[in-house]
């Protein structure tokens, strides 16, 4: 599949990172047993240092100039030796949508403080009536004199207790034809900005990793709006296009599915003809998604815009996910029921974290556009129905 | 032989029978005492409170009767049919009630069905009373299985039990040990052993048990043994099976509830063909797994030990599908919302999935299925 | 689940098949190997003698007596051994229509005709365009004096070369407010009326059991319109849920099953963990539907009409039945791509047959409305969207 | 990197690759080929002639080079990728090709990597112009296994193979024999051994051939053994998949067709929604089915056996699920119209279906593949 050279620098990639993350976080990331704010951070700082923070960025932005082929080893590499996720909000969604749509001013002071992990970012999209349906958002921002005043709610705010920027949809123009027309996009401070509450939300495992955020009277400064006003569905669109692409999530299904055969392996089931054959079809269904993603890969090195096999990755991939972690559960019997360290199984002591694996993964074929969406996208590209 | 129409005006399931009447009063009564015990709210102050589960809610359960059903009437029971006893387990699989009902309605069972009289009288007036909460401890730690030896005049015991559901706050355990290659059974005070307790995902409770050397009298073991262990399980996963209807019902109901007041697009969820179709299958599954396991609870009625384990294991692998497709698309037609910790969404499925891994998964209820029937 | 009663009856059942019913005839059945018409028809004259043609029917009209729970074992029973099936169009589906909304003359003269097999009725209710959406069909009949005149083109018309009688479903008001308010259903002779043209439509099994029917000018009796004009809409309903209830096909579940396990045990197969569980599977599918299946006789017992736990039943009966066909065919392996006699595996001479029953089976999860309309009708039960 | 947007102005997967132009132009000859020869009549005609295939069309194929390709020059052959064998494979499952081409292929591949110079010029030429077709007899009766002795100076083959693919048509078989423990091959002429040959489900041809003590020359073995016997059974196993593939394209292009045309209730079929979840999700496994099988193309023009052992099963498994799905919902959605000779979604199905039961059942490929892989 890969050329002599590019194994080469695959063996580069991961030698950095076996010696530049340390092996204790390592193997937190692949037990999914959670790292700290902290950690990411040292790591985030060891890439930069090593001009590797944003791969895919071109170079006069501070990227690599590396070929797609490249940029896929490279996050398959980490993913597959457990380095840390440095997240997409800024690195993956909003940074190349400013290189496109920023003012000048914009990239300047943004994307260096992306790179370098000096600005953490969130998203703020998603509100209590408008999820899938992200046009019917409610959220206002006003301009008076050379603010937007915004007002509203925000909810499933991943990672916003950790993050000092968000970039948001606000409603514009309430009174524009279309509900997409009215919405623009701003960059708030939340770090330095007054009247924003941010509540958590806390899921059944336990965490918070997401909010609920909310604005009374918020002033964010005109500069601070990402290209034209009333055009920002059209840049959303752009940013969840630019998450779909690392949404195949190949790195981590290859993690999980190494770790399902090792506990499979010390639970004696890989001599269990039925559970083998589970196993099995798990590992043909990553291989079948990593083939569709190489082809896809082969495209866009070619010059193509990925379309719908990016929707199609999103499914599959999701899915594949949600099998491994339940086949997880499965593999680890009634030792997944017990929650939380202190109920550790003396002989099985990673078994409590799988319940909460599974349960948390049920989050990927919701967000991003659950996959009734993607399927719903898929049908319009395809013309299904025009007929009607 | 009456003409059906499509035009049918009762759509839910109706799921009573006719030795129904006495049972749905009970049902009535019990679905008041929950609607005053387990509030959201207090279903997650019982849960994070010391005592960790709701003594009212005990109370009120030993009051109803409902920790009498089917024991013997000297002992302070009531006449009932294992179908009551399933009743409740089902309507406090939809309340997802905490305590240890089906844990400690087998072990009294167990002891109603092969204790002596003395033991019988020494344990099932508390239980009946709802002062004793019981617990069946089977599932060996496969690194130090339970060994019982004869002791002076008495037993001892050795070993650990892992994961035991209601063991957290059982005041009787049943001990299955080994004992000259046969398996025997042991009446054990909680006081006795060590034990660590903890919650699992789905916030019930258990406990590994370590029994390090503990000396019982002699009349400690149980007269009877590895038929009526088996007999025990089954009634427990049948009561598994009931308690994950009831949360499959509760699931169906919320997400249709949920589908049909959530907008997006201008329209109801619940007016998206797609999700339609995805309910339509959830409500069969719910009927498939309501009925199948009413076949094994009445086969555990029944004096057929084959047909028991056969339809017992059939009621597993089916309800688990059942709770599997239900508990997942709970979630997920609730969107992000079916993953809080303030909505029942996520309780159910958890519920759903821990029942799966509970009382033998479904490969293990598949072969046994098809040892008996191929 | 029976009374020691009811299972001596079943037994009583089982003893007549097998003195009555030929074995070759029964093995046959089993085998999924087709009978000759005069094979079924000697079947339906044994059991008329025996007074058990329809049991299901009212007494006055020469039925049983027996409760639904009779009727279900007498059902089951016969199926289990492989007793031919005599046919839904005229006991199960006409029938029990004519008793509740034909003239006393057509009871009179199609009631004994059905019962003792000298009539054999098929059903003219589908069109080219009408399929499962059968109020769009096209067929008219004008009333001349005391005819109604027909022309128009019935399709997938199951045994009409067989049959000589039709119940058809035909336009006889084109003006009326909807389209299901012009529809009348007219009793058709088919041996004995010019204007008829049966054609045969071969499947890619080879064989004809279904046909299009063209009316070119046909000319029916005034009196064999069923109840009144304009309301054969109400009685087609009437005729599909009288057929819905026998679609949850246990006996035949039952005794697909029985052959895959004997085929399975044959090929060493049940000793294979993976296909073994895989017939358990099925096997408790089978139970779950059976269980369903009391329930709703046992409510039937007490009076209530069977509801959407029908339209279950036939979703997932069908289901399985296609499930079981596929099973025997893995069990076959490679044998089964074998088509026809001559193509005959000499070590397994009946698995030239399974890939044809595989294929055969696709139908049930078309016809009697399509499991997306049976999905349809619940959800339209349910009251779904009705908050649109 | 380039921005992707929703709005994709080319959404039909795009399978070409770089090595494409040569490819794509012999792609274009064999379907203007296939446009004259296969249309719907001529297929029925040529399966119901007493020839049975169409003679006309395979001397299309050997004036395309299609029975040349990746086979020695000095025999006739045209240097080739394996991926153009499939290429034509693919094309030809799309036309639902009746001919044994992907047998043939596989033969005179083995020939042309295992023969001896005197074998390969024996026969090869003859394949290349379209003479000779050819089929590999492998699977065995089990209850009559072919066995190969000494016999004089050359051979004595005796046994039975069942359903051999081709078979029926061959000129020339390769015969699979067991010979003092290992696995011999043997060019075996189809005048020496008594055949049966028959039609499949799916209107192909095959046979079961009898051995009844034949008599063979020394050099009718083949000096290569299992590792050659092993690649080719792996290489016929990939262009079936390839074969599937095309037969999977053409029902979902048919199926999108038929539920765009078809109204129902006033509406386009393909306008409800779960119709289109149906069709989204066919075209998924269309186009992961298409992206493993190329996978296992490649390994097949490697030399790691072990590589092409696993990427071949792993194609056998996925592309049988999305065989499976696309078959069945192929008919689903035509309706009774998807039952009838008639029309080509019956003749998609069958083919499909037998595609699972050829070369290898979904059981047998997932267990090679976990025995390679845990």
């Amino acid at each position: 599949m890969f050329t002599a050279q590019e194994q080469e620098f695959a063996e580069e990639v991961r030698q950095f990172v076996r010696s530049h993350c340390p092996a204790e976080v390592r193997a937190k990331v692949s037990e999914a047993a959670g790292i700290t704010a902290a950690e990411r951070q040292a790591w985030h700082r060891a890439l930069h240092a090593r001009g590797w923070a944003a791969p895919h960025w071109p170079l006069e932005h501070g990227g690599t100039g590396w070929s797609a082929i490249q940029c896929y080893i490279f996050a398959e590499t980490l993913a597959e030796e457990g380095a840390p996720d440095l997240g997409s909000f800024g690195l993956k969604m909003l940074g190349p949508t400013l290189m496109h749509y920023g003012t000048q001013a914009q990239k300047s002071r943004y994307l260096p403080r992306i790179l370098s992990g000096e600005d953490i970012w969130c998203q703020g999209f998603s509100e209590p009536g408008a999820g899938s349906d992200l046009a019917s958002l409610k959220t206002r921002a006003e301009l008076v004199d050379d603010h937007w005043v915004v007002n509203g709610q925000k909810m499933w705010t991943t990672m916003a207790h950790e993050a000092n920027m968000m970039f948001a949809l606000v409603r514009t123009d309430p009174a524009a034809p279309k509900p997409q027309m009215g919405i623009s996009m701003l960059l708030i401070d939340l770090a330095n900005t007054p009247g924003i509450d941010i509540r958590p939300i806390i899921l059944l495992n336990g965490e918070r990793t997401t909010n609920e955020v909310f604005f009374d009277n918020v002033k964010v400064p005109a500069a601070n709006l990402v290209g034209e006003a009333n055009k920002g569905w059209t840049y959303s669109r752009v940013v969840l296009g630019n998450e779909r692409l690392s949404i195949a999530r190949i790195g981590i299904n290859r993690r999980q599915l190494a770790r399902l055969k090792r506990i499979a392996g010390e639970q004696g089931l890989t001599a269990s003809p039925t559970f083998r054959a589970r196993i099995a079809e798990a590992e043909i269904e990553l291989a079948a998604i990593e083939a569709l993603a190489m082809g896809m890969l082969a495209r866009v090195r070619a010059g193509f815009v990925p379309g719908i096999e990016a929707n199609m990755l999103k499914i599959r991939g999701s899915e594949l996910q949600q099998r491994l972690t339940r086949l997880l559960v499965e593999a680890a019997g009634r030792s997944a029921a017990r929650h939380g360290a202190e109920a550790r199984d003396p002989d099985r002591p990673w078994a409590h974290r799988l319940f909460k694996n599974h349960f948390d993964t049920r989050v990927v074929s919701i967000y991003g556009g659950s996959n009734e969406i993607q399927r719903n996208i898929i049908a319009k590209t395809l013309g299904l129905g025009g007929g009607k | 032989m009456t003409i059906s129409t499509f035009a049918d005006p009762a759509p839910a399931i109706d799921q009573t029978d006719d030795s129904g009447d006495i049972r749905d009063q009970l049902r009535q009564s019990l679905e008041t005492v929950l609607a005053r015990h387990y509030s959201f709210e207090q279903r997650r102050d019982a849960h994070e409170s010391e005592a960790r589960e709701s003594a009212a809610a005990w109370s009120a359960y030993a009051e109803l009767g409902l920790l009498a059903l089917s024991l013997p009437e000297e002992q302070g029971g009531l006449p009932a049919a294992f179908a009551d006893i399933a009743m409740a387990a089902e309507t406090m699989g939809g309340a997802m009630v905490l305590e240890p009902y089906i844990p400690t309605m087998v072990a009294a069972r167990l002891i109603a069905a092969g204790a002596t009289p003395a033991q019988q009288a020494a344990w099932l007036p508390g239980i009946v009373k709802g002062r004793v909460r019981a617990a069946l401890a089977h599932e060996d730690d496969g690194a130090r299985p339970v060994l019982a030896i004869r002791h002076g005049d008495g037993w001892r015991l050795r070993g650990r039990k892992l994961t035991v559901a209601g063991g957290d706050s059982a005041d009787l355990l049943i001990v299955s040990a080994r004992l000259d290659d046969a398996i025997a059974l042991f009446l054990v005070p909680a006081g006795a052993v060590e034990r660590r307790a903890y919650r699992c995902f789905d916030w019930t409770g258990a406990a590994d048990i370590l029994l390090d050397n503990v000396d019982l009298p002699n009349d400690a073991r149980l007269p009877c043994g590895e038929d009526a262990l088996s007999a025990a399980l089954d009634e427990a996963t049948a009561l598994a099976c009931a308690d994950a209807v009831g949360s499959i019902r509760a699931a169906n109901r919320l997400t249709r509830d949920h589908t049909h007041t959530r907008r997006q697009f201008g329209r109801s969820l619940d007016s998206f063909q797609v999700l339609q179709h995805r309910l339509v299958d959830m409500l069969i599954d719910e009927a498939f797994a309501a009925a199948i396991t009413d076949t094994a609870i009445a086969a555990c009625d029944g004096s057929d030990a084959t047909a028991r384990m056969r339809a017992v294991s059939a009621a597993k692998v089916r309800v688990g599908e059942a709770a599997r497709l239900v508990g997942e698309q709970c979630v997920q037609l609730h969107g992000g919302m079916g993953l809080v910790q303030e909505y029942q969404a996520a309780h159910l499925f958890a519920r759903l999935g821990l029942f799966e891994l509970s009382y033998g998964d479904r490969n293990h209820h598949l072969e046994r299925y098809a040892a008996l029937t191929l």
